[in-house]
């Protein structure tokens, strides 16, 4: 597959804008090397290497490298394990080709001077940090003699604790993407880095009379330290000048709601650990947002039930479109998204937050099983007050945000399970509004007081500015126009200069998480397409410093916070990648004291637009969310995070206009169907997917698709931002759906064929795999009074039913147990997976086919009505079957079974029968019908885990519970002669998880966690009954529902 | 059946008989054996079963090859995945025994019949000394209608009874069709 | 079979003709047969053997293409990982088990009436396992790797695993080639001798009298050639049952529902023996027509193969209806609604072809009018052939496209590269059939002699003259 | 009449009987082929950049195998001394040798040698140094007297059988930790003394006999 092949069109053209042929630039080496394959590529690369126009090369894209790096910097930072020709020495290690008999030749290049620290061969970890919306979380990079290929959570980062989120994990590809931009753009053509300073930095003088009248800056959300401290600088230097924020996806409302309530646009945020009852209002507050991988954790803590603690928290969800956190809830109610928030009204009066309580509360709800549920639910959060936590979604709109503020407050929640710190983000002098800030910019612009616009960090307004600004006539009335980002996009392309960004695992840098922490981000690798950080940018055009690099700048502006030694105190922040208690880096505390009558003044705002809402019945809201795999859009090159399959639909390199069952058959709607969406006379054109659970009335198109630059991800899915406007961003009343009569196809990797097999496929799957019990659940009461009734439905044959001999598996005898009562369904195991086992992308096409290569999947189920049905999430893995199916029918021993009780799975030896896969009850083996591995872009090679053989065309695949893990760390044990440390070695999918869910280790052993949890009662196999034996067992799920609910439906 | 170089050549291999009835060549031939000629052989377009008591052949040892040719498949067959399973690379398949002889059954039968098939084949070749592309009744040009619907006998001039005059005239007192001599 | 004729020599009943017309000699069999052959190749041969070649060279493309790309440029995916390369293996196989049938157990049996039919079912056999035997290498994930299936002393230090039914597969299906081959050979070599003696041109009497090993037709040796003959077909009669059988344990040993089944050996060698007398009907009636070979291929044969139809037709749907009992009586969920899934799943109307064409459409066959009729039994014959190929898919496919976890539910459907090489397979099988009847005689000239009257039997002589082109 | 000629019944004869020996001579020419050092690259000497002595350096100086090959007991590769390494002594001796000319404009420019692999495992296959020497198995047991090859060439034919060969049966190869970089160590001469050893070895480290599949391929 080359769905990551750049296209060959564009290189050559670059190609051909080289001014001296003569030269070689990355492009040219790729060109080069092509046709090249596996060992052979790395030889031919080392050959090259050779050549003098490589040496030239070199010297120009990386300087540091040709000649020797300053002893300081190699011996602080170590720059020198980043230098791009060890790259090529992975050839020791770097998976290649597969099969052949008679080796290639093959070269070592082993250092000029080796840094002390590296090991050739063996991994190092670095502590650095990853943003998304400009919100930090920690994380380790894994690194390969320079290169680095995997990301770990911190555990010692409070946004990360370890685990990642499924973004996290899609960095290395991105670094790495071959469609990354390379090359300084000007006008269309290569320019080079000396013309744009000198540009730009003739006009800022000619500006700087002025004091900088007509210069903007526009950048995303920014929590860096360093940059707002140069903005700072900059701004005094420049009083005239303006910086603008746009974060397509950021908490707007949030802010304003803050706005509203405290006066001031302060940050919230929630302890899980320490409520014993949740309200989710329409937020999927546990799988999205800056805070949810911590989030996950604590809530994930709370429910956690096991024979000796049989206490867990209780979850409401009241939502209009099923989410993460919506599967998790003892109760699920789906309400139009509308109606959520009269749900808010309602639950304020009912507590006596807000007038027309009493009595009279819940008469503003519209829904029979709403009224019914509101008092229980009020009563449940008052008698648990302090305890109790109500989450509304942070796109809901500011006025029930207020509500819900208040709702907190009168619990005596706040302190306790809320929490509100000054802002994270750095907040402009021109206020937190961002929305207004982008009017701002858009009327200054139109009135030709824009002479110099700096777009830096990827914002892309031209794809993501609310439609109704006019943005892209808007810039074109600016003098110069520069872009800086990974990626050539929408923006870039109205732009007079275009700079490659360096990406984060190459950049100095520094943000806060969404508690403030502030986290340090060092470079793993010199940037591979002489990419700069925003910082180096400003500090070269602001702050007259030319040669700046962005290690000085934030080195230096950290000098001046670490008290005491600072070396040492530098060191260990690199070393932690954050910087701890700090007086001076930490958020004050706000005291969160709500303005007296914000709540009343919110609860009839929105009684008013109640009315306008209820006016015509019927009519469809529709919301505008960011896609959970691909945000606001500018992840949308990410093959990974494309091809991971969306929590909820399933759906794969697509978003979709989802619509629930019921609204579905009332808009003449089926699955796939072509439709109009129309908003205020703004059009857009989507497919159709019916989703179980989401509530009549209700649509969601998610952004970031539709892109129409973005490389291999133009035209993917969608454009929602057309509907988008500054008087509503997320929420769209009075939307109209109108079917078009068209077909289109979504390429979903559960249930692809719910049409052309039968529209009942879905309830069908759903009902079955009840009726199978692949899911056993059950409610907090029945463990209590019966702890072993999971047990006594299990149908697990006795030992002696079978005729065989049983095996025994002395020594080691590796395990895995899954708790399904908190696995949220966020996939971050399955992308985690992927980075460490070179799990290939396939494309839509494929998985179209049904050949997707995840070798971890979430199952997705829905049970019941259709309307407001049980959904459940399960991940499944190889279960490492000791009666294996799949290693009887091999004729070539090519899967067998190692000593541990490891289902082995050897490529080189695969013929492909496929018989493996097709006697695998658990459907987990994984073929690869095409060459999906991707070995013509060398660039990609650098990614591969040099610990796992990069799988070719023809042979069957599949988990293989990490083995390189368990190898490298039964090598270590032997060569240091001492046992594995219990519940040390973790697999990828383990180690990713947020809640904790999947425990892995020696069932052997008792010090090992997983062992304790298969003793637990609640433990069970998946289809048992077959005798296979699965290693790998679920732990069930347990509901905790409120007795006054019961009658409600059954056991969730 | 192929001339024996070592003992003296005699001028002619044998006189042929040529009938056009099996009946008549059945008869002749139990009379030149009555007569008690021993080297005689006789051609048909098709298998007549007592044609072959009456020249003096009476049971195949074919069927004890082909048992031998079976019986040595089987323990092949069987000891070969036995050794591969068992001795030369133990694995652990799927949690079964090493020593899973049901699994073995098959092969062990196909291997038998394949080995036993073969000495059929061979053992025939064998037994009648075929291939022979070259043999001295083709000299006789009628001879080619023993593939049609005539019938030979033919006495070898090696018999020790064998007289080339007086040979003549016992066939010829049998009524064939006609009476041949065949040249080496 | 009870429903076959009497034992030889009895007069023939007036509705059931003799299995030679009368009239005929030792010599005219001879004449007739060998003419066929000797003759100068009639026009219809080359246009049909043109286009059977042009239909194979579409084998030959769609097998390039399969190559060059890999596997997925066929249909099969997750979960269902075998399409119609397996489907066609089994169905080929089948195809083959006829002439096996026909040639060793009617034999063994006494059936006189097969000998002139027997030659070229086995030709026949070798043709299709030919076909048959290209897909299990074909549908590999890495074809090139196929004789890593043999046991061989190698590097690796590495063997098969004679646990997988893929093994079996492997040594009953190359010893039935083989054990058919040698057989047909056999058969073959007094029929080179007759052709050695019959042809004008050198360069044909060199070549037939290369593969005649210099059979000169004596006593001794026709003594082993009948022992060594009947010992053949002695040991192709258990192994025809066992290739089958052994196929059949491709599914019946794997755990899927609705392959999990201890039926499947005995009514897939039924199934077997179906397929294979509806395609040596479909190959005879044409055959016979253009040839005039309706003397030897007489009435008769058609009606005993068409009786052989119904009755292992019978046996077939005595299978199906036993899965479904089975399935409902086991209680095992799985099973039910795997069986229910084929009749109300979305592969629903391939199963009522199904059952329209291997259970519905042969029961015409009760009925003297059909099982007389050379037209009808053609059609019913390409019915049954076109049924067959369902049930396989309806066995593979169904079973595995709905199995244990619905999540991992999927559908598959053959993709122009699947048909390609099916229908390519039709194409090499023609050719081969095609050379086969121009260059051998396609009726074992030697048994026929034997059966006619002036044969064994005795009978009044007719002279007739040597050579007759 | 008659086709053939006297001759073609030997000829025919001899030829089916022949046909036996003939496939088997050609099934042990394709095996010995297979194993031959064209197919295993044994015995055959790169050209390398330098054309360095194991026999000057090990035999003759007698630095230690450690001292280049520094990662040998940590890792799964053994290491490649850098240019550095080479200098430690070169900046002494032999200063201006043609012969070293690469190793200085290595150390100067910062452009690292390339060696010409001499052991190479295929990709998929995953060989750790750091446990083997572990277990005591010492560096001739796979390289061979490293210290008599002038210039270096592989010894084993490191195919699969090989490994196999003695992961059946460790204990035929183990020998005392310490003498694993002993490149002339012998075992026992007394063949019951040496029994007795390895039994002591395998019991003293630990020793397994490991042949799943994932001990090596992942």
């Amino acid at each position: 597959m080359d769905i990551l092949n750049p296209s060959k069109g564009k290189c050559g053209a670059e190609a051909a804008a080289q001014p001296e042929p003569a030269r070689l630039d990355l492009e040219t080496v790729r060109e080069r090397l092509r046709e090249k394959r596996g060992n052979e590529l790395w030889r031919s690369l080392d050959d090259l290497a050779g050549t003098p126009e490589f040496q030239d090369f070199l010297h120009r894209e990386f300087p540091r490298f040709a000649s020797e790096a300053p002893e300081e910097m190699t011996k602080t930072d170590g720059v020198s394990r980043r230098r791009f020709l060890q790259l090529t020495s992975a050839s020791l290690a770097l998976a290649g080709l597969t099969g052949c008999t008679k080796q290639p030749n093959e070269a070592i290049i082993p250092y000029v001077k080796q840094p002390e620290y590296i090991v050739p061969g063996r991994p190092l970890f670095f502590a650095t940090t990853l943003t998304h919306g400009g919100y930090a979380r920690g994380v380790l990079a894994e690194s390969h003699m320079g290169r680095p290929t995997k990301i770990e959570g911190n555990p010692d980062h409070p946004a990360s604790l370890g685990a990642t989120d499924v973004f996290d994990q899609a960095a290395v590809l991105t670094l790495y993407d071959p469609e990354r931009s390379q090359s300084i753009v000007h006008n269309g053509r290569i320019g080079t880095w000396g013309a744009f300073v000198g540009e730009a930095g003739a006009r800022l003088r000619a500006l700087e009379a002025l004091g900088g009248e007509g210069v903007r800056i526009l950048t995303g959300t920014i929590t860096s330290p360093t940059m707002a401290a140069q903005l700072q600088d900059l701004l005094a230097r420049f009083p005239n000048a303006r910086w603008h924020q746009w974060e397509p996806a950021g908490s707007h409302h949030g802010r304003a709601a803050a706005q509203a309530a405290f006066g001031q646009p302060l940050e919230t945020r929630y302890d899980f650990g320490a409520a014993r009852v949740v309200l989710a209002l329409d937020s999927d507050v546990l799988t999205r947002g800056p805070g949810n991988v911590r989030y996950q954790r604590d809530f994930a803590r709370t429910r956690r039930v096991r024979k000796d603690n049989l206490q867990m928290s209780r979850l409401y969800a009241v939502e209009s479109v099923p989410t993460n956190t919506g599967t998790l809830a003892d109760h699920r109610l789906p309400l139009p998204a509308p109606e959520v928030e009269v749900f808010a009204l309602a639950l304020a009066q009912a507590l006596g937050v807000v007038s027309g309580g009493g009595a009279g509360a819940g008469d503003v709800l519209a829904d029979a099983r709403a009224k019914r549920w509101l008092p229980v639910i009020a009563a449940d959060l008052k008698a648990n007050a302090g305890a109790a936590l109500v989450v509304a979604d942070e796109y809901a709109s500011p006025a029930t945000q207020v509500l819900v503020h208040a709702i907190n407050q009168a619990l005596g929640n706040t302190g306790r399970t809320v929490f509100h710190t000054a802002p994270v983000e750095v907040i402009p002098a021109n206020g937190a509004d961002q929305v207004e800030s982008m009017r701002q910019l858009v009327a200054d612009m139109n009135a030709g007081r824009v002479e110099l616009l700096l777009m830096l960090g990827g914002v892309n307004p031209l794809y993501t500015a609310p439609a109704d600004l006019g943005f892209t006539q808007a810039l074109q009335k600016v003098d110069l126009r520069v872009h800086h980002g990974l990626y050539e996009d929408e923006t870039s392309e109205y732009c007079h200069w275009h700079i490659p960004a360096a990406h984060e695992l190459e950049s100095w840098g520094d943000a806060r998480s969404f508690d403030g922490t502030v986290s340090l981000m060092q470079p793993l690798i010199d940037p591979l397409y002489s990419g700069r950080t925003a910082i180096e940018i400003l500090a070269v055009l602001f702050a007259n410093r030319a040669d700046a690099t962005s290690y000085e700048v934030v080195r230096d502006h950290w000098k001046t916070l670490l008290v005491g030694d600072f070396e040492a105190a530098w060191k260990k922040a690199l070393h932690d990648g954050l910087i701890a208690d700090i007086p001076a880096t930490q958020l004050p505390p706000a005291g969160a004291s709500m303005a007296g009558g914000a709540a009343q003044a919110a609860a009839s705002a929105m009684v008013r637009s109640l009315q306008q809402v209820r006016q015509h019945p019927g009519m469809v809201t529709l919301r505008l969310r960011p896609d959970p795999m691909v945000g606001d859009g500018s992840l949308a090159p990410n093959p990974w995070l494309q091809e991971l399959p969306k929590p909820m639909t399933k759906l794969t390199w697509d978003n979709a206009l989802t619509v629930g069952p019921a609204m579905a058959e009332r808009l003449k709607l089926v699955h796939e169907d072509m439709a109009e969406v129309t908003w205020n006379g703004r059009k857009v054109k989507a497919a159709v997917w019916v989703l179980p659970g989401q509530a009549e009335g209700t649509a969601e198109l998610t952004l970031g698709y539709g892109r129409r630059r973005a490389g291999r991800a133009t035209g993917l899915g969608f454009d929602a931002y057309p509907l988008r406007t500054t008087q509503a961003l997320w929420n769209l009343p009075g939307a109209e759906i109108r079917p078009l009569g068209e077909r289109y196809s979504f390429a979903s990797t559960q249930n692809h064929h719910a049409l052309e097999s039968g529209a009942e496929e879905i309830p069908l799957a759903g009902n079955e795999a009840e009726r199978r019990e692949l899911i056993r659940t059950g409610t907090l009461e029945e463990l209590r009074r019966h702890p072993d009734f999971i047990q006594e439905e299990r149908e697990k044959p006795a030992p002696d039913e079978t005729l065989y001999p049983p095996v025994e598996y002395k020594g080691h005898a590796w395990g895995m147990a899954i708790d399904l009562n908190v696995c949220t369904g966020c996939s971050s195991c399955m992308i985690a997976c992927q980075a460490e086992n070179n799990i290939p992308v396939v494309g839509k096409e494929q998985v179209l086919r049904g050949r997707e290569m995840h070798w971890i999947r979430v199952d997705r189920y829905y049970s019941g009505d259709m309307d407001d049905p049980r959904i459940h999430n399960q991940p499944v893995p190889c279960m490492q079957c000791e009666n294996a199916p799949c290693e009887v029918v091999c004729p070539v021993a090519a899967t067998s079974h190692s000593d541990e009780g490891l289902n082995d799975m050897v490529y080189n030896r695969c013929v492909g029968t496929r018989y493996c896969s097709n006697n695998c009850p658990y459907k987990v083996r994984r073929f690869n019908f095409l060459r999906y591995s991707d070995r013509d872009t060398p660039v990609l090679a650098l990614l591969q885990n040099p610990d796992v053989t990069v799988r070719m065309r023809g042979v069957m695949e599949k988990c293989t519970y990490c083995v390189q893990r368990i190898e490298q760390a039964k090598i270590e044990s032997k060569v240091e002669n001492r046992p594995i440390p219990a519940n040390r070695l973790q697999t990828a999918c383990q180690q990713a998880c947020p809640t904790e869910a999947i425990v892995f280790g020696d069932i052997n052993d008792p010090r090992w966690e997983v062992t304790k949890w298969k003793a637990d009662p609640l433990n069970y196999g998946l289809l048992e009954e077959l005798n296979t034996r699965p290693r790998t067992t679920y732990l069930a799920k347990i509901s905790n529902p409120n007795p006054a609910l019961e009658a409600e439906h059954g056991d969730h | 059946m192929s001339a024996h170089p070592h003992h003296h050549r005699p001028p002619i291999y044998g006189l042929m008989a040529e009938f056009h009835d099996s009946e008549e060549l059945i008869e002749a031939a139990h009379r030149t054996r009555e007569a008690g000629y021993e080297h005689i052989d006789a051609y048909t377009p098709y298998p007549i079963e007592e044609l072959a008591e009456a020249i003096g052949h009476h049971h195949s040892k074919l069927p004890l090859i082909v048992l031998i040719g079976g019986i040595v498949g089987a323990l092949a067959g069987y000891g070969l995945q036995y050794w591969v399973s068992v001795i030369e690379y133990p694995l652990n398949i799927g949690g079964r025994p090493l020593h899973s002889w049901p699994a073995f059954i098959v092969p062990t039968f196909e291997m038998t019949i394949l080995f036993a098939a073969f000495s059929a084949v061979l053992g025939m070749f064998f037994l009648n000394g075929l291939p022979q592309p070259y043999h001295p009744v083709f000299n006789v040009p009628r001879f080619a209608l023993a593939s049609r619907d005539r019938y030979f006998l033919v006495i070898d001039a090696r018999d020790p009874k064998f007289d080339r005059e007086g040979t003549r005239r016992f066939l010829s007192e049998m009524n064939p069709t006609e009476v041949n001599e065949v040249e080496h | 079979m009870a429903t076959i004729d009497p034992a030889p020599g009895t007069l023939p009943k007036p509705f059931k003709p003799p299995v030679v017309a009368p009239g005929h000699t030792p010599g005219t069999v001879t004449d007739k047969i060998s003419s066929v052959v000797l003759r100068r190749t009639p026009k219809w041969w080359y246009i049909g053997f043109g286009v059977s070649f042009l239909i194979l060279m579409v084998f030959l493309v769609s097998v390039s293409w399969l190559l060059l790309k890999g596997i997925g440029v066929w249909g099969v995916n997750q979960p269902v990982g075998w399409g119609f390369a397996i489907v066609n293996f089994v169905w080929w196989i089948g195809i083959g088990h006829a002439g096996t049938l026909i040639s060793a157990i009617l034999l063994l049996l006494r059936q006189e009436w097969r000998t002139s039919i027997n030659r070229f079912a086995e030709a026949m056999t070798l043709f299709a396992v030919a076909c048959a035997g290209m897909y299990p290498i074909l549908h590999l994930g890495r074809p090139w790797l196929a004789y890593w299936l043999f046991p061989y002393p190698n590097t690796m230090g590495m063997w098969p695993q004679f646990r997988s039914p893929l093994i079996w597969d492997v040594f009953a299906v190359s010893t039935y080639a083989t054990v058919s081959a040698l057989f047909w050979y056999v058969g073959l070599i007094p029929d080179l001798a007759t052709l050695r003696d019959r042809s004008r041109k050198r360069v044909a009497k060199v070549i037939y009298g290369f593969f005649a090993m210099g059979w000169r037709g004596s006593a001794a040796h026709w003594h082993n050639y009948e022992t060594a003959y009947l010992l053949l077909a002695g040991l192709a009669t258990p192994l025809v049952v066992s290739v089958h059988t052994v196929v059949s344990f491709d599914f019946a040993i794997g755990i899927v529902p609705g392959w999990h089944a201890t039926i499947f050996p005995p009514y897939f060698v039924a199934g077997a023996i179906y397929a294979g007398f509806a395609m040596v009907l479909t190959l005879a009636i044409p055959l016979r027509a253009v040839f005039g070979l309706q003397d030897f291929i007489t009435m008769r044969h058609l009606q005993n193969m068409g009786k052989v139809m119904l009755a292992t037709g019978l046996i077939v749907v005595y299978g199906y209806t036993m899965e479904f009992f089975f399935a409902w009586y086991s209680g095992n969920h799985l099973e039910r609604f795997t069986f229910l899934n084929r009749i109300t799943g979305p592969y629903r109307y391939h199963w009522f072809a199904l059952i329209f064409c291997n259970a519905v459409a042969p029961q015409l066959l009760w009925f003297r009018r059909f099982r007389t009729s050379p037209f009808w039994l053609f059609v019913i014959s390409i019915i049954v052939s076109v049924g067959m190929w369902l049930e396989r898919f309806v066995i593979v496919i169904t079973s595995l496209h709905r199995d244990f976890l619905p999540s991992s539910w999927g559908m598959y459907k053959g993709t122009m590269w699947d048909w390609g090489t099916y229908i390519g397979t039709i194409g090499l099988f023609l050719s081969l059939l095609f050379l086969f009847i121009r260059f051998l005689p396609m009726i074992s000239i030697f048994e026929m002699r034997t059966i006619v009257p002036g044969g064994q039997q005795g009978g009044e002589y007719t002279d007739s003259p040597g050579e007759q082109a | 009449m008659q086709i053939f000629h006297r001759s073609t019944n030997t000829i025919a004869k001899v030829s089916i009987f022949g046909a036996v020996f003939f496939i088997a001579f050609f099934a042990w020419i394709f095996s010995t082929l297979l194993r031959s050092s064209y197919a295993t690259g044994q015995g055959i000497v790169r050209n390398q950049p330098i054309p360095f002595s194991h026999v000057h350096h090990v035999a003759g100086m007698g630095i230690d195998c450690r001292y280049c090959h520094s990662s040998v007991e940590t890792s799964s590769f053994a290491g490649m001394p850098p240019t550095e390494t080479c200098m430690n002594c070169h900046r002494q001796i032999w200063t201006n040798a043609d012969m070293l000319e690469p190793v200085r404009s290595s150390f100067a420019t910062g452009v690292p040698i390339q060696w010409q692999r001499v052991h190479d495992l295929p990709d998929f296959v995953y060989f750790n140094h750091s446990v083997h020497v572990a277990k005591g198995i010492g560096c001739a047991s796979c390289h061979g007297q490293v210290d008599r090859m002038p210039l270096l060439y592989q010894e084993a034919s490191l195919q699969m059988e090989w490994c196999l060969s003695c992961h059946r049966d460790p204990g035929r190869f183990v020998r005392p930790k310490e003498e694993v970089f002993n490149l002339n160590w012998q075992p026992p001469a007394d063949p019951q003394e040496a029994q007795a050893l390895r039994a002591k070895l395998v019991k003293d480290y630990k020793i397994q006999s490991l042949t799943s599949c994932s001990t090596c391929h992942r």
